[in-house]
């Protein structure tokens, strides 16, 4: 479709409206006096009949892409399959209001208890918020707590380590916390040199964010030295779940010597991901750490109520957190029963290393090649850069024109060219298969002809975007409003 | 064991062989010491029809309301028109990913612009990002914006700012060694300008307004506030609450540096808490462009110069200099905000203001009578929405005998004040009810 | 998309399900010993995971067409757009059971009962019953109707007279009952010939079917004589309610001098047409002919109860008829109100003659055209096909390269080379002008380029369909087992 | 007045002055002395948030049964799951219109191609149309069938044939002339095959063979009936539960020539009477699929010889010869044929012969705990998902007392019988019940 802007359906002035509001005819007389330095006359908004809304997103949805559409194999982005039922949670929550009396929404509370207990199980931790809204979110929550126990316990402590397999978000958290990030180098095997780490911790180390297995898919087999290190040093040890995915059911952060984990329930428990949220989230703790979880908890005595935790570091949104999502996560764990979360890891290891194995002999490098990848792998396209000029980003692109979603490209930093694909349990062997033979295509054509996969893609609503023009202050346009005053003025209108 | 989700399961030992491996080998990294021994314990495997039964027993311990309870608090009860849950539940929309691959994201990315040209007009701020998680953390995020601009560590917030924003805040930025001080209400619940004018210095960060305030109540002298704060060079934040601005004046007229607020309000359901949707905004000036967290599509031309959509300004993000990003913020809200740009498209210039008018109304109306029954309004300053009542009574008690009749009341304040929300969702008749009950007590 | 059909899309033995079946394993001792004669062993069926049945169908519903993505001008199919708070009205259908003791569904009997009484207002009649699921069911109902009264008042009449310009579907019907069918063919107005008329209606006349405006769009003015005439025989006039839109709010069958009318509540009062079906009827009467009604009739006394007219037809379904659609008319009529209801005939009205008005400078034909068009209109196209070529057929697979969905083509059949179009009051002003638009840059290319168009069209799925292939006996393939058996046996499956 | 979904009402004025005329010019032809005086009488214009409300108005009216009520007759409650709904809710396939265009609707054709080649398969026969209305007028459309064919009058059906059927066979057959003739059952419930073969002679045009029948009962001799027919060139039809086929043997497996059923309880829900699903078929044999009514899909090739979908056999509709038309049907239930293809596509191969066992061993519990009270079974021979109840009470009586319960009981068939539906909604906890409050009577 070429569809236009919503502004544009139409010429304004048709006085269209797409909804009709409810009138109290008895309330028509009551005045509405506000006083002219606070009254609005105007808000220029659409004027679209129901039918014209609901055509304009139909198309752009047809524009869109989704797992319901085909594999989406973003690495770290747990893109799975989200069962239909999912949606059918709402009714516990939709029309309820945060601040309600909580006896009036007793089973609601009931739902977030039980959740919260079998996040518990399956992480292997003391307790777990729902306050958080997202995964970064849980991760500001964790690294806030890092900080909150030693100010309590006054050890003076500004020093956040962040494994450089770490997932994207840490360093930022760490920082919005106010701690110095410092970054533990992976040893050539993609691991975690615990070397470098003995070496670099210290008593200013207020903690270490690792994701286990990391962002390379590989498990850190000397997590327990990692713990001992950390602890010895009275340091945190943080647990980014962003890719328990590979090893649920096999092996839980709280046995590796983890003290907080936050979990994303939209990337492990299935919940869609909206085109980039809304998310949910979860943040565990153990031990000493338990007090300082961001509240509420739901507990349970004779009835269900929420409670915070002694030393909490407080909220880090509004409410109780994005409840609708937490219901459709506690859905999926329902739906998947222990008998099925229980083979979570065990199938999303074996898809992603059956990938491996599809693509095993192409040109496509892999670091460890011997060690068994969990829940994702990262490819590296350095060699057929180096040898043809087709980079990551082409073969992402053309990945595109064969109706697959591209892979996560340029992450983590340590691989050149890199490809870092998760194919999750939810895709079938065939399609996975079928996602490899594309690969192996395109990297045929690469040497064949590598103009072609320059351009590409070519099947799409749009080709390559104009990036500069995008972001060049004389052109940056982030709203029809700028698009409007620059078609109305004459000076361009420069971002400065 | 068979499973609709796990398409692999049964296939296991053939994908095995033909890779010539045994399971073991994939884990063979795991140390046995940590493993996890036996089963986890969780509820046993339910299909559809049990899910939806232990659903529907969940539910039935809720209690069934009459009407939709009159509480706000930063999230009211409103109607959600059937298009908006159709159009959100478009799987193409729900089930994508951020929208990385603009080539074949089209459709979501232009939705996204269109909710933030939306999201301007109805601000009249030029630029808007494509959702943050609610109003609260929004705000925080905000102040740690003024914090990344000039370095002050004070802020000021008015007493009547929703207490749990101001929760939400505390948590984010008093880590960082930021204060808040709080300015005090005038007898009509709209900021004390003298107050202000006594705590400002050059040692403030930011100034943060809410309009309507807490109590629902229209604040009056936000020139005045943002002229002072300019000549100081502090940040100014106003927190609206967006269905207000169908009757009053947006933010962009008072040419506030930042904008923040609830898009719940705006074609959202409850939720018991989110998702919600975060409204953030700033001026078109390039230092406030480039603090602001969070994604922003825009829109730019495709190698055949034919108009497209991407993501822009992404170096404030963790792509390039990860511990130096504006925010950690990655996942959003964005299909919230696809909700917002439906829902305020649906309303249209007229049904918009229609909408707001009638909830002054109701509200105007609902307060009225409680008024005639004797209670008193805690402040007298004109409102929208939601508006605080003192009763001659304990509140609590109030409460439980509206319970009883199966309708939830306001939110309790103290021994006997509670505040209000009453929006297109509640008929005349259920205000009614809802002010003979109180008047019963 | 080039999907696959469902059987091949993976290979079968995945032992895949796409659901879980409840079970009760107190009760998995109960045997089931069917006798080798009964018991059936496998049923051929798909092995497929939710996943891929969602990703299957929604990928083929992105390769469809309804009201949703854009306009349908369908001449006589009344294609509106389908307000989404119809879907909300299930909620008092769903999840009853038609045998359902009255007592527990008096609020569905309640919904039956009003919008009965709706219909009654609407057509002008005195009685209506909604268990046609169809238009053509409800014109069956009608001609059985009249076939019953004739049998118990003892005429002898076998001869139903139907208008050339009647409803496509009125001759069927009529010889379903046994009737002889007798054409009555238009003056050159493209009105029925009322000489023609009275010289053929007689005594064996049991009827005349007639829909007005007819299916050219032309509202038959001499209605009274025609009742007139038909009375007189003692025959019955029959309205097909196909085309109740151009006049809703203005004029009423029951008025006009009509004994039964039919209504399609999925065409007049916008409930979705869902690929074809299902629909929803209503047959009304008037006078004598309410004691032959198909039943129930829903009626009130302190409940409401159903009821069985005196001289009933008797059923056309096994139930109450298709209610789940009748309470999405129901919606569409309180959705509108009388306000808008009212509206409806002289915004449709307004829509076919705008449309002729933004195409009167083209080489399009028109019968009588200075008699305005009610709900639809019909062009002829044999101008241009002489001149050109380019058929009526090209004409429409062009318009779906422009993303329009094709009108009704070579209907009625008295117009060469037809184009029927009927907008409807929901679409948009500026929707009909870029239809027009459409439709005369087409007739340009006709001129310039008429090669291009007779290959039209290009941005569709697939191009024009070999139909000789598709209905040759030795190639026609109704099913996949069709396929799979002329794969597996040396043999042609001739169908013989 | 403005209004939704009606765009052009304000500006109808500036339309009709581009077109340079008035109102009145459109309507001229339209003679005064019939034209609507005043407005209709219809009730008020209402907002989705009214309608909603009167929507649950009506709901609250209907009785809140504790379980799906254990009636079937023809249609039975059964779990419809969310995939189905979700699928069919799409709106390029809920709002489109007969694919008389298969360029741009190859998606539906494919689906409706599916719901033909799937049903096919579980038939075991060749062709499938793609929808009739139900059950009833699909058996109804196959006495035509064969009507046509041999110009018969005479047509024999089961005395337990499902006494719905029956009547909407009589409304569409007997008009025509054509006679029905009633077999006799057995002391099991299966048909009399002596009482058939008396019956059976040259002017017999076609057999109808219900299976399971009314009371749910197999027929044993279907393979003896059939080949009574074929001597004496009589058009065989077999109704069948399709859910049954996950168990017992198909239509094809006997070669019969039509096959008709009810889609109902392969995914949609029960809908008050309809939408339903008529299911028909018949053999690969020029004759029937001609004499067919309804419209099929057919596979074939574009002009690139590309596969693709087309609706094929139109001859046998209205467009050419419009009295000769094989049936007059042309709105049909595609939407429902989509809603049996994804259900059966989900289910798959084990989930439905699973779901099978599941219906049969629940129904078989019920109705042993009814003859553990002293009930007995009215016919002995084995059963599928319904079953008849001899009480030693008035029915009526039980009946009334389960509604007290809240659950609804079976079918009343006669003073102490009832006909008891059980599927794999109705839990084990809740037959227990049912059968617990009918003991305490």
């Amino acid at each position: 479709w070429d569809e236009p802007i919503i502004f544009e359906l139409n010429t304004s002035g048709t006085e269209r409206q797409g909804v009709l509001i409810p009138k109290e005819e008895e309330l028509s007389q009551i005045d509405i006096n506000l006083p002219d330095y606070l009254r609005r006359n105007e808000v220029n908004l659409p004027e679209l009949t129901e039918n014209e809304v609901v055509r304009h997103f139909v198309r752009l949805s047809q524009m869109s892409y989704g797992v319901d559409v085909g594999m989406m194999p973003l690495g770290s982005c747990t893109m799975k399959y989200n069962p239909k039922i999912e949606e059918a949670s709402q009714v516990i929550t939709e029309e309820y209001h945060p601040l309600q009396d909580e006896k009036t929404v007793q089973g609601t509370l009931e739902m977030m208890y039980e959740i919260q207990e079998w996040l518990k199980e399956v992480t292997g931790m003391d307790a777990c918020s729902l306050q958080v809204p997202a995964g970064s979110a849980g991760e500001l929550a964790g690294v806030l707590m890092i900080k909150k126990y030693h100010n309590e316990t006054g050890n003076v402590k500004d020093e956040m380590l962040v494994a450089d397999t770490a997932h994207g978000t840490n360093p930022a958290s760490a920082s919005m916390a106010g701690f110095k990030v410092i970054y533990i180098r992976s040893n050539k095997e993609g691991l975690v040199d615990t070397e470098l780490l003995k070496a670099t911790a210290g008593e200013r180390t207020a903690g270490f964010m690792l994701t286990n297995p990391n962002t390379l898919g590989l498990f850190e087999e000397n997590i327990a030295d990692i713990a001992k290190v950390i602890h010895e040093h009275n340091g945190i040890l943080y647990y980014d779940g962003a890719n328990l995915n590979g090893i649920l059911g096999i092996v839980r952060p709280g046995d590796m010597g983890f003290d907080v984990v936050h979990l994303n329930l939209h990337k492990t428990f299935g919940v869609p991901h909206g085109g980039g949220g809304p998310g949910a989230g979860a943040i565990c703790a153990k031990g000493k750490m338990v007090d300082y979880l961001p509240y509420p908890l739901i507990e349970k005595s004779k009835t269900f109520y929420a409670s915070i935790p002694k030393k909490s570091i407080g909220k880090l949104t509004s409410f109780h957190g994005n409840i609708g999502n937490v219901a459709r996560a506690y859905v999926y764990i329902l739906g998947l029963g222990k008998e099925g979360v229980s083979q979570i890891g065990k199938m999303s290891t074996l898809a992603t290393n059956y990938l491996i194995y599809a693509l095993k002999d192409t040109k496509l490098e892999l670091m460890s090649p011997e060690r068994p990848r969990k829940h994702e792998v990262v490819f590296s396209a350095k060699r057929i850069a180096d040898e043809t000029g087709v980079t990551a980003f082409d073969i992402a692109k053309a990945l595109l024109d064969d109706g697959f979603y591209a892979p996560t490209i340029y992450f983590p930093p340590i691989v050149e060219e890199a490809l870092m694909i998760e194919p999750t349990e939810t895709e079938s062997i065939e399609t996975i298969r079928s996602f490899a033979n594309s690969l192996k295509r395109i990297l045929d054509e690469a040497y064949r002809n590598p103009e072609k996969l320059r351009d590409s893609p070519y099947n799409t609503a749009v080709g390559r975007l104009d990036q500069a023009r995008a972001n060049h202050p004389a052109s940056v346009t982030p709203s029809y409003r700028i698009e409007r005053k620059r078609r109305e003025s004459k000076n361009d209108l420069i971002l400065k | 064991m068979i499973h609709p989700w796990l398409p692999n399961l049964k296939s296991k030992d053939r994908i095995l062989s033909e890779m010539g491996i045994n399971e073991e080998k994939l884990f063979s990294d795991i140390p046995h010491e940590i493993r996890l021994k036996g089963e986890l314990n969780l509820p046993k495997v339910m299909s559809e029809l049990e899910i939806k039964r232990k659903l529907n027993m969940l539910k039935e311990k809720n209690v069934k309301l009459k009407y939709p309870p009159f509480i706000g608090g930063g999230v009211c009860p409103h109607y959600v028109h059937e298009a908006v849950k159709f159009l959100i539940s478009r799987s193409e929309f729900y089930t994508a990913y951020t929208p990385y691959q603009p080539e074949i994201s089209q459709g979501i990315l232009q939705a996204l612009y269109e909710y933030q040209s939306i999201m301007a007009e109805l601000l009249e701020m030029d630029v808007v990002n494509s959702s943050m998680y609610d109003w609260g953390s929004s705000l925080a995020e905000a102040v740690l914006m003024g914090f990344r601009i000039n370095g002050r560590r004070k802020v000021i917030i008015p007493e009547l700012i929703n207490p749990n924003h101001e929760k939400v805040l505390r948590t984010w930025v008093e880590p960082r060694g930021i204060n808040l001080i709080k300015v005090k209400p005038s007898n009509d619940g709209t900021i004390d300008v003298h107050d202000l004018l006594n705590k400002v210095g050059d040692d403030i960060s930011s100034i943060y307004i809410q309009q309507p305030n807490f109590y629902g109540i229209f604040e009056k002298n936000i020139e005045e506030i943002v002229d002072i704060a300019k000549k100081k060079r502090i940040v100014t934040i106003m927190g609206v609450n967006p269905l207000a601005l169908s009757l009053i004046k947006p933010p962009g007229v008072y040419d506030v540096d930042i904008a923040v607020g609830e898009g719940q309000e705006l074609g959202l359901p409850l939720n018991f808490g989110g998702p919600y949707m975060g409204i953030m905004a700033v001026r078109w000036d390039a230092k406030l462009v480039r603090q602001m967290p969070g994604r922003i599509v825009g829109k730019t031309l495709d190698d055949k110069k034919r108009p497209g959509y991407t993501l822009i300004l992404q170096t404030r993000e963790q792509f390039a200099r990860r511990e130096k990003a504006t925010s950690n913020i990655t996942t959003n809200e964005a299909l919230m905000a696809i909700a917002n740009a439906v829902y305020l498209s649906l309303l249209g210039k007229n049904g918009f203001k229609e909408l707001g008018e009638e909830i002054y109304r109701r509200s105007h109306y609902a307060a009225k009578r409680f008024i005639e029954l004797g209670a008193s309004k805690k402040f007298e300053g004109d409102f929208f929405e939601e508006f605080a009542v003192s009763f001659r009574k304990s509140y609590e008690k109030i409460h439980n005998k509206l319970l009883e009749h199966e309708i939830h009341g306001g939110l309790r304040l103290n021994e006997m004040d509670a505040l209000f929300c009453v929006t297109e969702v509640h008929s005349k008749e259920a205000i009614d009810e809802l002010v003979s009950i109180v008047g019963e007590i």
